[in-house]
């Protein structure tokens, strides 16, 4: 018997912070098992985006489903409950917990002896640093934390904010294989916010390009890669 | 006219109890006495003062002079708000009647300052010949180390040693504490006959007694000699542990005269909820004296006289024959001993069975003889 | 030093302690997991007291009913407190949250005042409870033994309940970043409401366990704050056994200074506090921020 | 060559964790000198040594020949010796203009003056001015920084090191969280940084440290495994399998 | 619609006239003269307002601005007190002298007490202020040969105010003395807090850390800051005991420290005008609500308490910001949309 197919969808959402719009307008759905890409330069909005998804922005106009249903209104933990994953941008490491008890603290009520050792074994610095205290991490020791305590609520969609940051290419290289080896065998759908745009080319099927709040692209990564002028504008590179 | 009078006292807080009497005693003396003294009508204003604070008593004295017009001053529980507005007193010529600070050397810090209340030698003096009567020879003295526990300290040391007695030790406890466990174990090291103690009532008072108690001091026999300590008030909260315990002090409400029942009586009518406590007898006296020397000014706004027609007064109180002291100024009254029992409907009340009569501040004849 | 006086120090000591600690055990919870500086703390004891002296009597219920039920309504005062006052402040300073606490405690305290009148009010023991118990050398109060083994209880209950289920992890994610940990699936609202009702309780039973040491009267909750803040302070802001041994540490140097020096017994119990912080600015079992 | 910053047998270990071991590399003056390694190599850790906000368990810093190992970080920073961080420390409540005052002040030393003399005061305002410049912040300077995004931050993050005008710069992974595009402004205002200024770089993005650096370190395990010109460490197996991995390989060769 | 476009010299020296530089201390002088002449009879109320507004002020430089956290301001404004009680009883009756005599005291407990607490940080340094003020009031208890102990220090007379004004029994020359030593503390004290000193200090509430890697001397300006609040406590005790005519105990007390805390944040923590407009309000709140109904003030001000803080999270200052910007553009709404 086939799962309905699992979807996180935008309707024309404006959201900002204290009454103040940041994004305009903005729509897409991800699947379980796609893959998002969303680029921009600083202060683009990717953020809020994200945040809007998971309640942590004020919505002020639209929608957004999420496995059918609406959930503006839901609170945040309810959506991270519903299968919703945050990585967020500056890591937020809860500093009184060990590197052990942050990833026990996004269990969900799973027990720790399943959820832990697949973890640990994607990163195994973090057992070797198990008992530290969560922020006496190197940084990016700390987004592997960040990262592995979004994994261990076993969401089936993963909002990414720059998980790539502050890792050590080859480390980078292993955790964008485990993320894509995620969404194709397990399904998991991933919304990534990256700076680095061959990065997010490689790996997203589609990708959204914000500029000031409003999406300036939207639609598959393979078309964008052409569009050299759309890049220079909007996030002021030239592809070598 | 209308003459007023600026009441000070603690009317929130954790005091308040003694607010609430003080504004029944002086109800309670209009509705016996009448609103007019030598024709002219008393009006009585009060002003909270919760803690202390000198500043702001001396601010709610000015703006009951000023503002209010008051021609009297009276209430204040504590010293340093009394010091406060003693100075005040004396720039603005305003008589003060001090309900209730009892600190011995008050009285000199103004000429425009009376007392209607007591100072702890002249309880303490009465209490050591107590003791002595009852052939008490080793006391241990035990006070909370602030002034008026000094002060009882001294007076009842001084009188208890020169009469023969033999003072085994003085212990001060620091004023907030609560544990008095430890120093009744030491009071029961020393084997006294009896312990003499003064503490501020509420939560100390409270503690001290049931540690007398629990340190087994009762049952082995060590006499419990206090002043304050079974106050009206604390006879409520505390009760049971409090039976047997000796005190000497100045009034309660049991004491039995024609005059101190209708006051009772009338207490109970205009401040159901107050409690006939010593600040009855206090503020009772204190408005007492306030008519006393509007009429001997005839109303008028003359500090100076109304001081001199208050020296030497003297008349019934509910708590028995007083004077002030034409010298000192101080309050002359009897003390009584008074022993904690259960009446006949089940409350506790201090039963006087002994009478040291017309007693002075013996802190001021002591501080003399020094 | 004799040996019956120094024994003397240990039991009143040991006593006086545990009664610390019943007291601060709840503060600590709070003040360790929530990181909310409570001022309140002592109202919620002081109300646990009131009540534990008034229900019996008002509702004929047995004595210790009566202390199981008062100690369930401080809980659920608590539990209004939090969801319609405190729980806008979590992400405020601390020093909002004191104030808010401290505005707390003055409305308690004038409620209480309101309610009880201004005197002390004396809390019946249980039968078991009354009496003494003799040493030999001296005696000491039953229910300063069961107070003690109360202590004991309770600190291993909590160790459980705490320390050693993934219940204390949650309460402090939700405290360092609540955003974030409801962004993890925590349900960060009932967490909190939990855990201060959780501390207010603790709070009514050591008000009331206390009661004979710390009389209850209106002032109460200001006026054994400073103890409650010091003996959490030296323990190390919220640590379970930090308090335990705080209350330990302090009550000890106080006590002996009573039998040698009672003048100075408040400040040498200042003095402890000061030294022990300059040495270990986190306290005696802390973890270093 | 002379050598600014020098360290001799610098070890640091947290309990059991040896996160410096032995370390001895030298900065000259003028350097552009890279550190990378893997995460938790104890890149950052060397910078809290460097900087003065750690004291090494053993070993020696010298600047210019001389010990600094034994003076407090604020001496340090006096002899020019100014780090960022790796995730972004403002000051959260103040504008940009006064997060970056604030080191300007203190570069005059004059963050105890009560009342500035105008001709001060003019002095600081330029230097805010120049510095804000330096890296586009004007026009965000009057906002709060706890406002901005967290790639606006790092921005100023480094705004309040340069405003420092440090003699040797430790950067600690500048462009974190600055997108592709942004990173050229970083790059503009390090690139224009006087040539007689030492600045060391942790970077994990390896298109910054090859277009920057002329010596790269690579720090494993907390010790030093190679150093040597961007090309020597870019060929090394035993660095490429320990760091760069197949992509990071190939960003070795743009 | 973030792209602000700012002035290219976005730190250029704002040119403002003189009276508008000194417009909080005009309105203070302004508000304290029409104080006078509405309420010439509550002189004595309006004179502790002024006091306990100097007090405020010292805590809101150290709290507000420095960000230390302490319980045990009441040291130092005790301190204060018993000083220029000392000074007028065994040296001269000056109030001037013994004012400064007093800010001196209150400066050194502070530095005394600063060098060994300001180290620690959070609920340590709380306790720790907390601490040294119940030690000192130990010690004044315990020496009451010097201090009077708890009966207070008193018996003191206070001169003429420069050998011309008598302070009476109306206390005009009192008030008039509070008044003009708060305008000027409050002058000098909003000078420090715009100067590079206090923008280091506001630095350094926020993140201490950041400050020492820009080669600051947190220590040493914490003690800076400490030292002047000192200083400026010691200045409003000593005027408390100068027109009171009394140093107590009490003035060391615990509940004195938290009283002048609820007082600043009532009015706002950030800005020092918040000290003093917290001041008036929540004595004046006191003294009409105790005059209505004593009995249940308590209630007033700790539900007062709680509601400014949540309606009003910048204290009534805030308030009061509100209104200045929403009168000063008319026609449009509170927030932009
Ligand atoms: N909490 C907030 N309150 C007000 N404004 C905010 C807040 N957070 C972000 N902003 C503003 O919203 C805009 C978009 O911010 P956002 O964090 O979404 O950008 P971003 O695209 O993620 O940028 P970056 O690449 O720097 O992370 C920015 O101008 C920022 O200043
Ligand atoms: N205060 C500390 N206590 C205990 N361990 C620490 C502390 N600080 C750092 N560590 C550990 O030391 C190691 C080195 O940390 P450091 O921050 O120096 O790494 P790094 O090289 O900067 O890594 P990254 O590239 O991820 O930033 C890490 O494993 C970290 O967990
Ligand atoms: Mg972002
Ligand atoms: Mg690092």
């Amino acid at each position: 018997m086939p799962k309905p197919t699992i979807e996180l969808r935008f309707d024309d959402v404006t959201a900002g912070y204290g009454g103040l719009p940041v994004l305009e307008h903005l729509s897409f759905s991800v699947r379980e098992g796609e893959r998002l890409g969303l680029i921009g330069r600083n202060g683009a909005g990717k953020t809020t985006t994200l945040a809007t998804a998971m309640g942590l922005a004020d919505l002020m106009k639209g929608r957004i489903h999420f496995g059918g249903d609406d959930i503006g209104n839901a609170s945040t933990y309810a959506r991270s409950r519903a299968g919703l994953g945050y990585v967020p941008q500056s890591r937020d490491i809860f500093p009184s917990l060990t590197v052990e008890e942050n990833l026990l603290s996004g269990l969900q009520g799973r027990s720790a002896s399943v959820a832990l050792p697949p973890i640990y074994a994607l990163f195994p610095r973090l057992k070797e640093r198990r008992r530290n205290g969560g922020t006496q991490l190197s940084g990016g020791e700390q987004q592997m934390l960040s990262v592995a305590r979004a994994l261990v609520g076993q969401p089936r969609i993963l909002l990414l904010d720059e998980p790539l940051e502050g890792l050590a290419p080859m480390v980078r290289e292993e955790l964008m294989d485990a993320i894509v080896r995620m969404s194709d065998q397990l399904g998991v759908g991933c919304i990534i916010v990256e700076q680095h745009v061959d990065v997010v080319l490689e790996f997203s099927n589609n990708v959204i390009v914000l500029e000031r709040g409003l999406a300036a692209y939207s639609g598959s990564a393979a078309v964008l890669s052409g569009e050299e002028a759309l890049l220079n504008r909007t996030i002021g590179i030239q592809k070598c | 006219d209308v003459i007023k009078v600026g009441v000070i006292a603690p009317m929130s807080g954790p005091f308040s109890a003694v607010g609430q009497t003080w504004e029944g005693a002086t109800k309670a003396y209009q509705k016996l006495n009448g609103t007019t003294a030598g024709g002219h009508t008393i009006e009585v204003i009060y002003r909270d003062l919760p803690e202390i604070n000198p500043a702001q008593a001396k601010a709610l004295a000015q703006e009951l002079i000023v503002k209010e017009g008051a021609q009297y001053i009276a209430g204040l529980y504590f010293t340093p708000d009394t010091l406060a507005v003693a100075a005040l007193a004396q720039e603005a010529k305003v008589p003060v009647v001090i309900f209730n600070a009892s600190t011995s050397s008050l009285l000199d810090k103004s000429d425009f300052l009376l007392r209607t209340s007591y100072t702890l030698p002249q309880m303490a003096v009465p209490v050591a010949k107590y003791a002595l009567e009852k052939n008490v020879r080793n006391a241990v003295t035990l006070v909370s180390d602030f002034g008026p526990g000094l002060d009882a300290e001294k007076g009842f040391t001084t009188a208890f040693v020169s009469g023969g007695g033999k003072l085994l030790e003085a212990i001060r406890a620091p004023l907030k504490t609560t544990d008095f466990g430890p120093l009744m174990q030491r009071v029961k090291a020393l084997k006294p006959d009896a312990l003499y103690v003064f503490a501020p009532g509420g939560p100390a008072t409270y503690a001290m007694v049931k540690a007398y108690n629990e340190a087994g001091l009762r049952a082995a026999g060590v006499r419990f000699l206090g002043t304050a300590e079974t106050d009206e008030d604390q006879l409520r909260a505390i009760g049971p542990d409090l039976l047997g315990i000796e005190t000497g002090m100045f009034y309660s409400a049991t004491h039995n005269s024609p005059l101190n029942n209708a006051v009772i009586k009338a207490l109970g009518e205009v401040a159901p909820k107050a409690i006939p406590t010593v600040q009855l007898a206090n503020a009772y006296d204190g408005l007492h004296v306030i008519y006393h020397m509007v009429k001997a000014t005839d109303g008028k706004r003359d500090g100076a006289k109304a001081l001199v027609s208050a020296k030497g007064h003297s008349w019934e109180s509910p708590r028995g024959p007083v004077k002030i002291d034409p010298a000192s100024r101080e309050f002359v009254q009897n003390v009584y001993m008074r022993v904690v029992e259960k009446d006949p409907s089940g409350r506790y009340v201090n039963r006087e069975f002994r009478t040291f009569e017309m007693q002075p501040d013996y802190g001021r004849t002591q501080n003399a003889s020094k | 030093m004799s040996l019956a006086l120094l024994s003397s120090i240990l039991i009143d000591g040991v006593a006086y302690a545990m009664i610390l600690f019943m007291i601060t055990v709840g503060l600590s919870m709070t003040m360790g997991l929530m990181r909310v500086v409570n001022l309140a703390h002592g109202a919620f004891a002081m109300l646990g007291g009131f009540l534990a002296a008034t229900i019996p009597q008002r509702l004929g219920v047995p004595i210790w009913l009566g202390f199981v039920l008062a100690i369930v309504l401080v809980g659920l005062v608590a539990l209004l407190f939090e969801r319609i006052l405190l729980r806008r402040f979590y992400r405020r300073d601390d020093l909002d949250q004191m104030l808010m606490t401290i505005g707390l405690m003055f409305v308690a305290t004038a409620a209480v005042n309101l309610l009880f009148g201004s005197t002390v009010t004396s809390v019946a023991l249980p039968e078991l409870f009354n009496g003494t118990v003799d040493l030999g050398f001296r005696s000491i109060p039953r229910h300063r033994l069961i107070v003690m083994a109360c202590g004991l209880v309770v600190v291993c209950i909590l160790w459980l309940a705490v320390d050693k289920s993934s219940f204390g992890i949650r309460v402090r994610a939700a405290v360092d970043n609540a955003p974030i940990a409801r962004a993890i699936g925590i349900d960060t609202t009932k967490i909190y409401a939990a855990t201060f009702v959780m501390g207010a309780a603790l709070a009514a039973l050591g008000g009331i366990a206390g009661a004979e040491l710390l009389p209850m009267e209106p002032t109460y909750a200001s006026k054994y704050l400073v103890i409650l803040l010091a003996v959490v302070a030296v323990g190390g802001n919220g640590n379970l056994f930090g308090s335990f041994f705080a209350a330990l540490l302090l009550g000890i140097v106080e006590t002996s200074m009573k039998y040698m020096v009672p003048q100075l017994a408040s400040a040498a119990f200042f003095l402890t506090m000061i030294i022990v912080l300059l040495v270990r600015p986190q306290g005696l079992f802390g973890r270093h921020a | 060559m002379t050598h600014r910053l020098q360290t001799h047998g610098l070890c640091h270990s947290f309990g059991g964790l040896a996160v410096t071991q032995n370390v001895t590399l030298s900065l000259p003056l003028g350097a552009r000198t890279a550190l990378i390694g893997p995460n938790g190599a104890g890149k950052t850790t060397l910078v809290n040594l460097l900087s003065g906000a750690m004291r090494p368990q053993s070993g020696d810093i010298q600047l210019d020949g001389r010990s600094i190992v034994q003076l407090p970080q604020y001496a340090r920073v006096r002899n020019g010796i100014v780090r960022t961080f790796q995730i972004s420390r403002l000051f959260k409540e103040l504008t940009v203009a006064d997060n970056v005052r604030v080191a300007v002040l203190q570069r005059h030393r004059a963050s105890m003056q009560w009342w500035p003399s105008p001709a001060r005061s003019a002095r600081v305002r330029e230097d805010v001015d120049e510095t804000l410049g330096m890296l586009g912040l004007h026009p965000y300077a009057n906002r709060v920084v706890g406002q901005l995004a967290l790639g606006e931050q790092r921005l100023a993050e480094i705004a309040l090191a340069l405003a420092m005008k440090p003699q040797v710069l430790l950067l600690d992974e500048p462009g974190a969280g600055v997108p592709q595009g942004e990173g050229g402004r970083i790059m503009e205002a390090i690139g224009s940084l006087p040539k007689d200024l030492s600045v060391l770089l942790i970077e994990h993005d390896m298109d910054l440290v090859f277009r920057f650096a002329s010596h790269i370190i690579v720090l494993v395990a907390g010790a030093v495994m190679v150093e040597g010109t961007p090309q020597e460490v870019a060929a090394n197996e035993q660095v490429k399998q320990i760091y760069f991995g197949r992509d990071g390989h190939a960003q070795a060769h743009h | 619609m973030n792209a602000v476009s700012a002035p290219m010299t976005v730190t250029a020296p704002s040119r403002v006239r003189p009276w508008m530089q000194l417009r909080g201390e005009l309105v203070l002088m302004l508000v304290g003269l029409l104080a006078f002449v509405l309420f010439p009879q509550d002189l004595g109320l309006l004179t502790n307002m002024a006091t306990m507004s100097i007090f405020a002020l010292s805590l809101s430089l150290v709290l507000g601005q420095a960000g230390i956290a302490t319980l045990g301001q009441a040291a130092l404004y005790g301190s204060g007190a018993y000083v220029a009680g000392w000074t007028a009883l065994y040296l001269t009756a000056d109030p001037i002298v013994g004012l400064l005599l007093g800010g001196l005291g209150g400066g050194v407990i502070a530095l005394l007490s600063g060098a060994v607490m300001l180290r620690s940080t959070k609920l340590t340094l709380v306790m720790l202020t907390i601490a040294v003020a119940q030690l000192l009031l130990e010690l004044a208890n315990w020496a009451r040969w010097l201090t009077g102990g708890d009966d207070g220090l008193a018996g003191f007379n206070i001169g003429p105010l420069l050998g011309i004004w008598e302070f009476n029994f109306l206390s005009y020359t009192g008030y008039f003395y509070a008044l003009g030593a708060l305008v000027l503390v409050y002058f000098l004290l909003r000078n420090l807090v715009e100067s590079p000193f206090g923008l280091t200090a506001r630095a350094i509430r926020q993140d201490p850390g950041r400050v020492q890697a820009l080669g600051g001397r947190v220590y040493l300006h914490l003690l800076a800051v400490y030292t002047v609040g000192g200083i400026v406590a010691g200045l409003a005790g000593a005027l408390t005991a100068q027109t009171s005519k009394v140093a107590n105990l009490f003035m060391l007390d615990f509940t004195t420290s938290a009283g002048v805390v609820v007082m600043i944040v009532l009015g706002g923590t950030r800005r020092l005008s918040g000290a003093v407009l917290g001041t008036v309000a929540y004595m004046t709140i006191h003294h009409i609500a105790s005059t209505l109904n004593p009995y249940h003030w308590l209630f007033f001000i700790g539900s007062m308490l709680i509601v400014v803080l949540i309606v009003l999270p910048e204290g009534l200052i805030g308030l009061v910001d509100r209104t200045v910007a929403y009168t000063k553009r008319p026609g449009r709404s509170g927030v932009a949309r």
